[in-house]
Formats: structure tokens, C-alpha cells, sequence
């Protein structure tokens, strides 16, 4: 199998997958983010629960959803709470410890703070975003928080334009010192590379680079100095994660998109 | 027993002034009160301040429809038809309406303590984060307008110490809408209604909320709501108006009726990008039409079948949404 | 799939340890997780902190087996058989137990804010009373308890002025048991619950605990209850164990299983006055019989069918309550 | 018709009664409070709406519940919310205002504050009672607020052993400094008598004493000073009143108890 077989989506939803344990209750919000859940349920973490901040637990997923308030999260779920209780769950440690989510973001900067809001000025910005959602309060409160992002320079950022979901605010002891709990995000998956967040410097650094990408493509696609000293090359799809995840999880490519050209 | 059953524009008229700070139901593209929407936007109104917290398709029509001055928001998106809300994106890219981030949480629970009664709720979440330190309302602003607090939020200390494993709470302030509008699977006369699938932050809305405007789905008998009273989540001493309307929440989706319209909601996109276009989206969806089923209509038959719900899922299975 | 079914006693061995805090659901003469009290009884457990509201029934027993040191409450009366609760009476007039008083809506409060995870929840409640200025449990007390908070209730200024209508609230702290016990219609082996009727607080009390355990009338497949998700009102990852067991509520009434016996009621009233007495009614029920089937046994059949639902009003119509 | 011809709590129930009025929502509490509820519903207030501490809106009663958690309060009502509902209905102006509540008391002072936790000190009471339940949740919340108690001196005293619902505090604007809404305990029946709180000087007034019963009797009865300066008969029960309360009612006299002897 080459670099050619799948495409970097396939990649990126299978990367998240794999951060996924048997046990963990996931997060997920809308596109990428569903399917990478439903991925690891049927690949490698058959006892995960998909769960929503619409408020369903354990959605059953016959169909892939499109939003995360699509009716097919609702269908054979275990129960469906509100908005609030969905919350609830994650910012109690009983339940919220047991969390992973799977966010979205238009910036990430070194501390794992994500933008979602804006570029630009707030007042008055030259490119408005949907705004928080829920990602703001899962950052907040889930200990292990997994963010999507294309690798573009002018989204890995050394200062956000608006900090809408905390990570490690401006690093060392500042998020606990702002009195969040300890989590946010702490792992980066792009379309080229996995970056995650040093637990010593709370900073990124380049974990993985995806078969095909240089480093020095990462490094020069990144807007912040990365450290690149302990980078490896990922382990890319197998075969069956490929045949599960295409057949299985979204067979009309309804956010896969495009199928591989090779 | 008191039937509070009228027409919808009826009810429009009754309970929405220009001006008037309102909320509506639903999730992007979940069972939004769309005809109730429709509706304010054709009765010209001009002026609402909206609470929303993810209330895409809605909000994003009342936008487009010129209604909104102020908006305090959580989430902007439609799902694969928009990340962005595309009226939404331009009112604040121009400048054409205020706007106040909040996160879902924030909004729930601000409606959670304008139901409750109490001036501010805690909550963990977006210490330390921009939502907290930027304000879209000025501290002018806020002072001069006895609707807002004079506080976007408060950062606290926790007065219990530890308990808890907090240091810090985040306050956030109660809402209390002038009237909130929601589409409901079903409902009686008396205004008592019974929500099927995920009940979003419908339930905290409609409680915080002076005035309430049903739209439903199936206008039922009292009696056979009563029958199981533990699935009516909104008990009739809320609600001020119930107006049936069948397909109410159309091109949003209802649980167990009907799956949402993927096509409708891609030309609303592609249409809302481009000025011209919106208007004649517009002109032909909602001003040229007299009400929601002359709307429903002009949709046609065939098509609205193809979105009902199979009813061992509750969506249009196999529908064809790409 | 997990499968958390196991017997009741092997359930409270598990996680109802000797000076635990825990909860119970229910409130006075409904839906009390009976069987599971009695078996905390029957295994001679010692020491227990209980948060209550007004679980009159359980918690009456629990005191009058021995089980309690300490207890958190709002209301200890059930009905017309017990005015004020017998056992409870006694033993506070004795200085047996410790006791800290709130109301209903502060320990539901003091509930809601532990499954929220946030340290407290305001209140309007209060203010001004004896139940904010007084104080069961001693400053020293609870600042030697790291299992309790600093302070019993905080009065504070309302710190958005006076947003909300409000110049002050009272501020009452979170909860989190060890382990709650709840009596539902309808379980499945992975916890998940649907309770028909009134919920009382049962699901804020499920939410906050560490563990739950849950009886239950019927244990019905996964798929059943997952056929209407938004009738169940506890999601599995909540519960630590499931115990089928019919008639688990009994002698307090379950919506559309069975009525509460009156005359079981008012006996266990008159015994409870009298130690001898009482010491006779517990041998009798609790410690000489093994098992909750075999309390009903000695019930018997006749009896219990007199008690149960009428399939239409969901309790015994027409039985002899006076 | 005579004083012989109906009971002291057939009076009591129905001078509750007569203060609901048609499109209140009344608040009960357990025993002769759901009495009074029912019986103006079925006399003089046939759209107030009865509702429970417990959640049920509007329930139909068919029989007579024994406490508020009875199944009878379930079948057929409106809605069934949590115990946290049924508060958050009375704390919130919107709805909370239009309510009214009918309370039991051990104690009563001028001022209309309640006590039903002890007699006694707190730690070591002489005797304990059951304590606030969601006594003063209402009496904090509730514009008005109707309170039942026995015509005894021990019973109506200058101070309380503990105040457990707040009605006026210590008089004055002490309410409404406290930090409360207006509202708590604006009237008190007895089996002897009506006393009603003064909206000048905020204390418990005798408004009207029942057929066959004197001023003097009720006077010492009562551990505190009374203004007796405006007192009137009360109405006594209609035939079409007692009729309907015990017909309709509590045919089973499972609340009135033991019929009048006359």
C-alpha cells in the first residue's frame, strides 16, 4: 500500500481513531470529528460511547449525521438528556474524566488554545466563525481533548485572535491557576502530522509525521517555532482500518469526500 | 379551561413588538420554529434582540430577513450546509448588527437561571478564555439599557474554599426572554407540550421566557396528553399561544415527522452568499408566499414525502443528503 | 456490553461501605429503594451519612436500624401515618444522630449542583432564616470533615447588582455521595433507567454520586428502552449496578406497579413508638427474613394484590386507606 | 343551620378556600391544605390549578392524596416535573406570582414567620418536628402564602423556637432587606379564627372570628398581643360548601375526620 491508497481525510480520521480506548466516552462534534468516533467503534475501541452536546449518550449511528442536532443521533441512543445535562456530564470529574472529545478548530496556537470565533478584531473582524458552540466548555472541562485542523501557517499561530477554547492558556501552571481543571486539548491532528502537548514545556511538539510529508513541510507550514526532535513517521491506514472505515463508517463519503486517486 | 389555539400570525402580532427580545427553539437544523420565523420575517419585524444559542437555520433566516439589532450567540453553524451562517457571517463581518459570544453552556445556563428565577448561575467553563475577557456590549452600553446586566460575566472566587475542587467559578447572568418560540412534535390547547427525540435547551427557553409561542405538529386532546404526564416536559401555565401548524418546523427536521430538507438548506446557502440571489430566495420562499403551507405547496407533495420520517428510526432513512 | 446486574447483597457489599455518604431516591411513601434499605439493615451497616430531602420511609427505617450517625434533611415526615417520622424523632431528641437541616429545594440544589460539578447553586431560599443562621454541625466539626464544606450555606450580595430582581442570594453547596440508591419501574442490565411518574430529585441524586445502585421492577432488554431514549432519564454511565427486584419499593407505592400499603404504614408507626415493640416489628421484617421476596412472602399474595395499579390511574383505586 | 352542624376542620378547610381565587395556581402541601385546594377548585375557584412540591401541575385527584408523593397526585395531571421544577416555578416571577400556597406551621409569630423544624434548642430540641420540607422555599418565593395551625398559646408566640419560613422577619422592612421578595404568610386560619397581616405595621391582626367562638376565648389562646380592633364574624359554610366538601371531596373523610356530632 502507498501514500496514494487513501487520502490525508482518511488519514486524519484515522489518526483520531486510534486515540480512542475501549471504555472512553466520546465527544464528538459535527463532520470529521463523528466519523473518527464511529471509526474507533467499529475498529479498535468496540466498548466507546459516542455521545453528543445535544445531549444523546450512546447514539447508535445507523446513518452517519451531518450536525450534531441531526435526528440520526437520536435513533436506539440510551437516553436523550438536554443541552445542560450533556454539559453537566463532562464538567462533573465523576462522569467528565472519562471523557475524550474530538473538537474542530481555525487557529491552535503552542499552548493548545483553539480559535474558533474570529480573525481579526472581534468588533469588527475580517472573517467571522460559528463561535464556541460547545467547544469552549469541553475545552474547559474534559481531560483529553483531541483538536482537527488543515495544516496551514496562518492557522498555527503564535497568538490567537480571539482565544475561544482553553488549553494550556499562555502555559506552565496557567490554566490551573485561571481555575480550570487540569485537560484541554493535547493532541493536534492535521492533514500532515500529529502534534501533541508536552506535559514538561506544555508546549506542541511534532509527535508524527504522515508517510509522504517531510518534516521540513510541517515545520515550514506551521506559524510557530516547533520541536521536531523526537518526530517519527506515522504508522499509515492498514488495510482493514481503510475497508472498515470506507464501507462501514461513511460508504457515501458524506465527509470523506472525494475518494483517493491512486 | 383556558384555549389559548390561535393563528400563528395572530400570535405574531399579539406577543413579537419590534424590539422585542426573543428566543427560539431548535438546534442548526433541528426542529427550529421555522414557520414561526417565517412569519416574523414576513410581518417586517425590526429591531429583536435574540438569545440563541446553536439555533442555526432559524436564526440565520431572521438575520437575512433584516429583523435582528442585537444578537447574543453561542454557535453560528448550519451543519455540512454551513459552518458559518452565511447572513450571519456578513451582518457581523459589515458591522450590521451587535453581536455577544457566549458558548452553549453559557447560553443554557443562562436560560436554566432565567427559569429558575435566580440572577446567575456557576459554571467552570471559559475561565481564563477570551468569552470571558472580550466584551461585543459595551460596559456603556450595558449601563445605558436596563434589559442587560452591566456585567458580560463575573470571574469569582469559589466563597466554599475548595469544596468542590474549584478555586474560581464564572458567573453567568439569567435570561429572561420577552417571548420565546418553539416547534413541538405535540401539544393541547391549554399549552401543554410533549417533545419527542432531544428536547435541546427548548424546556429552559420557554420557562425563562415571559411569553411563549407553541407551534405543533399534532394538536391533541388534553386528556391524551394527560395520560402519560411524565413526558410533557413544558406543563400549559408557560405558554400563551399554541398554533397549529403541520410541518411547522420545515426545511428543519422533527423527530418521528419529518427529516430535515438537505437540498433546501443547500440553496439556502448557495443563495445566501450572493445579495441578489437572497432576495429572490427570499421574495419566492417568504414574502411571495402567504403562509407556511402556501410555503409547504410550493415545496410540493413528492418531496415532503420523500423527508418523512420511517417510523422505526424517526428520520427519512436512506434520504439523500450529499 | 457491560452487564452490571448482580444481586442486592452483593451490591451493597460492593459499595455501601460502613460510613459511607449516600442517598436515597423516592420521597416519603413513593418509590423509596425499600429492598435495598432493608438489606443496609439486615447487613448491620454502621455509620452511614445520609443526604436527604424527604425520603420519609427509608431513611426512617435506616435511623431506626442503626445504620445512621449522621444526616443532611429537609423534611423527615410521611403522611398521614407519621406526621413527623417516628425513628427520627426519637433519635434526634435523643442526641443519637447529628442533624443538619435544609430545605426541599436546597438539597435538591445541593444535588443538581454535585451532578453539575460545580461547587454550589444560589437560591433566594432562606434568606433571613434559621435554617442559614444555624448550624447542626459545628464550624470545628466541619472543618476537621474534609468530606464536608466549610460552611453549611453562604449569604452573598448578588454580584450583577440588581439583575435578576434580586439584591442577595444564599448560596448552598454541592453534594456528592458515595453512593445513591434508587427504585425504578424499568432498568436494562447496562443501567440504563426510566422511572414512570413523578422523579422526585432521584436524578440529580444518581448524578452527583460516585455510585449508584439501581432496583428495579422490570429489567427489560436494551432495545426496549432504547426505543424511546427520551423516557429514560438515567443514562448507563451513571449506574454501578443493577438489581432486579420486584416489588423493591414495597411497603411505598410505584406509579402504575403497585400503591403504597397504608396499613403496613401506619403498623411500622405504632411499632416505631415503642422499642420493644419496634425491636419485635424488625425482627419480624428485616432481620428475620433473608431476602425481599421473602418480607413479601410474608406479606403475602392476597395483600399485595389488593395494592396493585389499576392499568388507568397507576395506583389501587378504591383501596382502604384510612 | 348551626355552630353544631359542621366541624372546626370543615370550617378551616373551607375559610381556605375562599381565599383562592379563579386562575390561581395553588401550591399544597400534605392533609387539610390539599383539601382546601380541592374544594375551592370544585366550589368557588374552578380554574386554579392545583400543584405538588413534588412536580405534578395540575393534578385531577380523582382521590384524595394522604401526602404529596401519593400516586393520586400523578394520574392525570398536566405535566410531571423534578422536585427542582416544581421550585424553580415558584422562585421565577413569571410564574411564581401568580401562585399561592397553603402551609401547616407548629409556631406562628406576629410577623407571620413560621416554624416547623423544633421546640426547643436546634441540637437538643424538646421536640422535633419534620422539619422545613419545601416550607421555606415557598414562604421565600410566594406572594401569598395561607398557613393552618391550631388556636393554641404555645402555638401563636412572641418568638419561635426556629424560624424555619420566613414571613415578615422581625417586621419593618426586614423582608425585603433580608434580601426576599415580597410575600410569605399573609394569612393565618385557625380552628378558632382568621388573623390577617397588617400592611401598615406588618403584624398578624384578628380579622374575623368563627360562629361561637369569642374574641376573648381567641385573645387567650394566643401568646401574643392581638389587635382585635377590626374583627368580624366569618361567614359560616353554606350548605352548598359543606356539601360539596364532603361529597365531592373526602367522602371517605380521610382528612376531615370524625363528622360533627349535631
Amino acid at each position: 500500500m502507498t501514500a496514494q491508497d487513501y487520502t490525508p481525510r482518511e488519514m486524519m480520521t484515522l489518526m483520531a481513531a486510534r486515540e480512542i480506548r475501549n471504555g472512553d466516552i466520546v465527544f464528538c462534534g459535527t463532520g470529521i470529528s463523528v466519523l473518527a468516533a464511529a471509526a474507533a467503534k467499529k475498529i479498535n475501541a468496540p466498548e466507546s460511547v459516542i455521545f453528543f452536546e445535544t445531549g444523546a449518550v450512546d447514539s447508535r449511528l445507523a446513518e452517519l449525521p451531518i450536525a450534531v442536532a441531526d435526528p440520526r443521533v437520536m435513533h436506539g441512543a440510551a437516553a436523550h438528556g438536554s443541552l445542560l445535562d450533556a454539559f453537566a456530564f463532562m464538567q462533573n470529574r465523576i462522569t467528565g474524566d472519562r471523557v475524550i472529545a474530538i473538537l474542530g478548530a481555525a487557529q491552535v496556537d503552542p499552548f493548545g488554545n483553539l480559535n474558533t470565533t474570529c480573525i481579526g478584531d472581534f468588533e469588527r473582524p475580517a472573517v467571522r466563525f460559528p463561535g464556541s458552540g460547545g467547544g469552549c466548555d469541553v475545552a474547559s472541562f474534559v481531560p483529553r481533548c483531541i483538536a482537527f485542523m488543515q495544516h496551514e501557517k496562518r492557522k498555527f499561530v503564535e497568538r490567537l485572535d480571539y482565544l475561544t477554547s482553553p488549553g494550556g492558556l499562555c502555559g506552565g501552571d496557567a490554566r490551573e491557576a485561571a481555575g480550570l481543571r487540569p485537560g484541554g486539548v493535547g493532541v493536534v491532528i492535521t492533514n500532515k502530522a500529529v502534534l501533541r502537548i508536552d506535559s514538561g514545556s506544555r508546549r506542541l511538539f511534532l509527535e508524527q509525521h504522515y508517510p509522504g510529508v517531510t518534516v521540513r513541510e510541517i515545520v515550514e507550514n506551521t506559524g510557530f517555532v516547533l520541536d521536531v526532535s523526537r518526530v517519527r513517521e506515522a504508522l499509515p491506514p492498514t488495510a482493514d482500518e481503510l475497508r472498515i472505515l470506507r464501507q462501514k463508517c461513511d460508504p457515501q463519503r458524506l465527509i470523506l469526500g472525494p475518494p483517493a486517486s491512486g | 379551561m383556558e384555549d389559548k389555539s390561535l393563528p400563528l400570525g395572530e400570535a405574531i402580532d399579539r406577543y413579537v413588538r419590534d424590539g422585542a427580545h426573543i428566543a427560539v427553539g431548535g438546534f442548526t437544523l433541528n426542529r427550529n420554529p421555522m414557520a414561526a420565523i417565517y412569519e416574523m420575517i414576513r410581518r417586517r419585524i425590526r429591531g429583536l434582540h435574540v438569545y440563541a444559542h446553536s439555533n442555526g437555520t432559524g436564526v440565520d433566516e431572521l438575520i437575512g430577513g433584516g429583523c435582528v439589532d442585537r444578537l447574543e450567540i453561542a454557535y453560528a453553524g448550519n451543519g455540512k450546509a454551513a459552518p458559518t451562517c452565511i447572513r450571519f457571517r456578513k451582518a457581523v463581518q459589515e458591522g450590521q448588527i451587535a453581536v455577544e459570544d457566549y458558548s452553549n453552556y453559557m447560553m443554557g445556563l443562562r436560560f436554566l437561571a432565567g427559569a429558575m428565577g435566580v440572577p446567575f448561575l456557576p459554571t467552570l467553563s471559559g475561565l481564563g478564555s477570551d468569552i470571558a475577557e472580550k466584551w461585543g456590549f459595551s460596559a456603556e452600553m450595558r449601563q445605558r439599557d436596563p434589559r442587560l446586566p452591566d456585567d458580560k460575566l463575573i470571574t469569582m472566587e469559589n466563597p466554599f474554599g475548595a469544596w468542590g475542587d474549584a478555586s474560581r467559578v464564572l458567573l453567568v447572568p439569567a435570561v429572561n426572554p420577552d417571548v420565546t418560540l418553539i416547534h413541538v412534535q405535540t401539544a393541547d390547547v391549554m399549552g401543554t407540550c410533549r417533545i419527542d427525540g432531544l428536547a435541546f435547551a427548548d424546556i429552559e427557553q420557554a420557562k425563562a421566557s415571559r411569553h411563549v409561542i407553541v407551534t405543533c405538529e399534532v394538536l391533541a386532546a388534553p386528556e391524551t396528553l394527560r395520560g402519560e404526564p411524565e413526558r410533557n416536559q413544558i406543563a400549559f401555565p408557560h405558554v400563551s399561544a399554541v398554533c397549529h401548524v403541520p410541518w411547522g418546523g420545515y426545511p428543519t427536521a422533527v423527530f418521528r415527522h419529518y427529516d430535515y430538507d438537505a437540498e433546501f438548506l443547500r440553496n439556502y446557502a448557495a443563495a445566501a452568499a450572493d445579495d441578489r440571489r437572497f432576495r429572490e430566495y427570499q421574495e419566492r420562499w417568504i414574502y411571495g408566499v402567504e403562509s407556511h403551507a402556501a410555503l409547504l405547496e410550493q415545496v410540493g407533495g413528492k418531496r415532503l414525502a420523500a423527508l418523512t420520517a420511517d417510523p422505526e428510526t424517526g428520520y427519512a432513512a436512506h434520504a439523500k443528503r450529499g
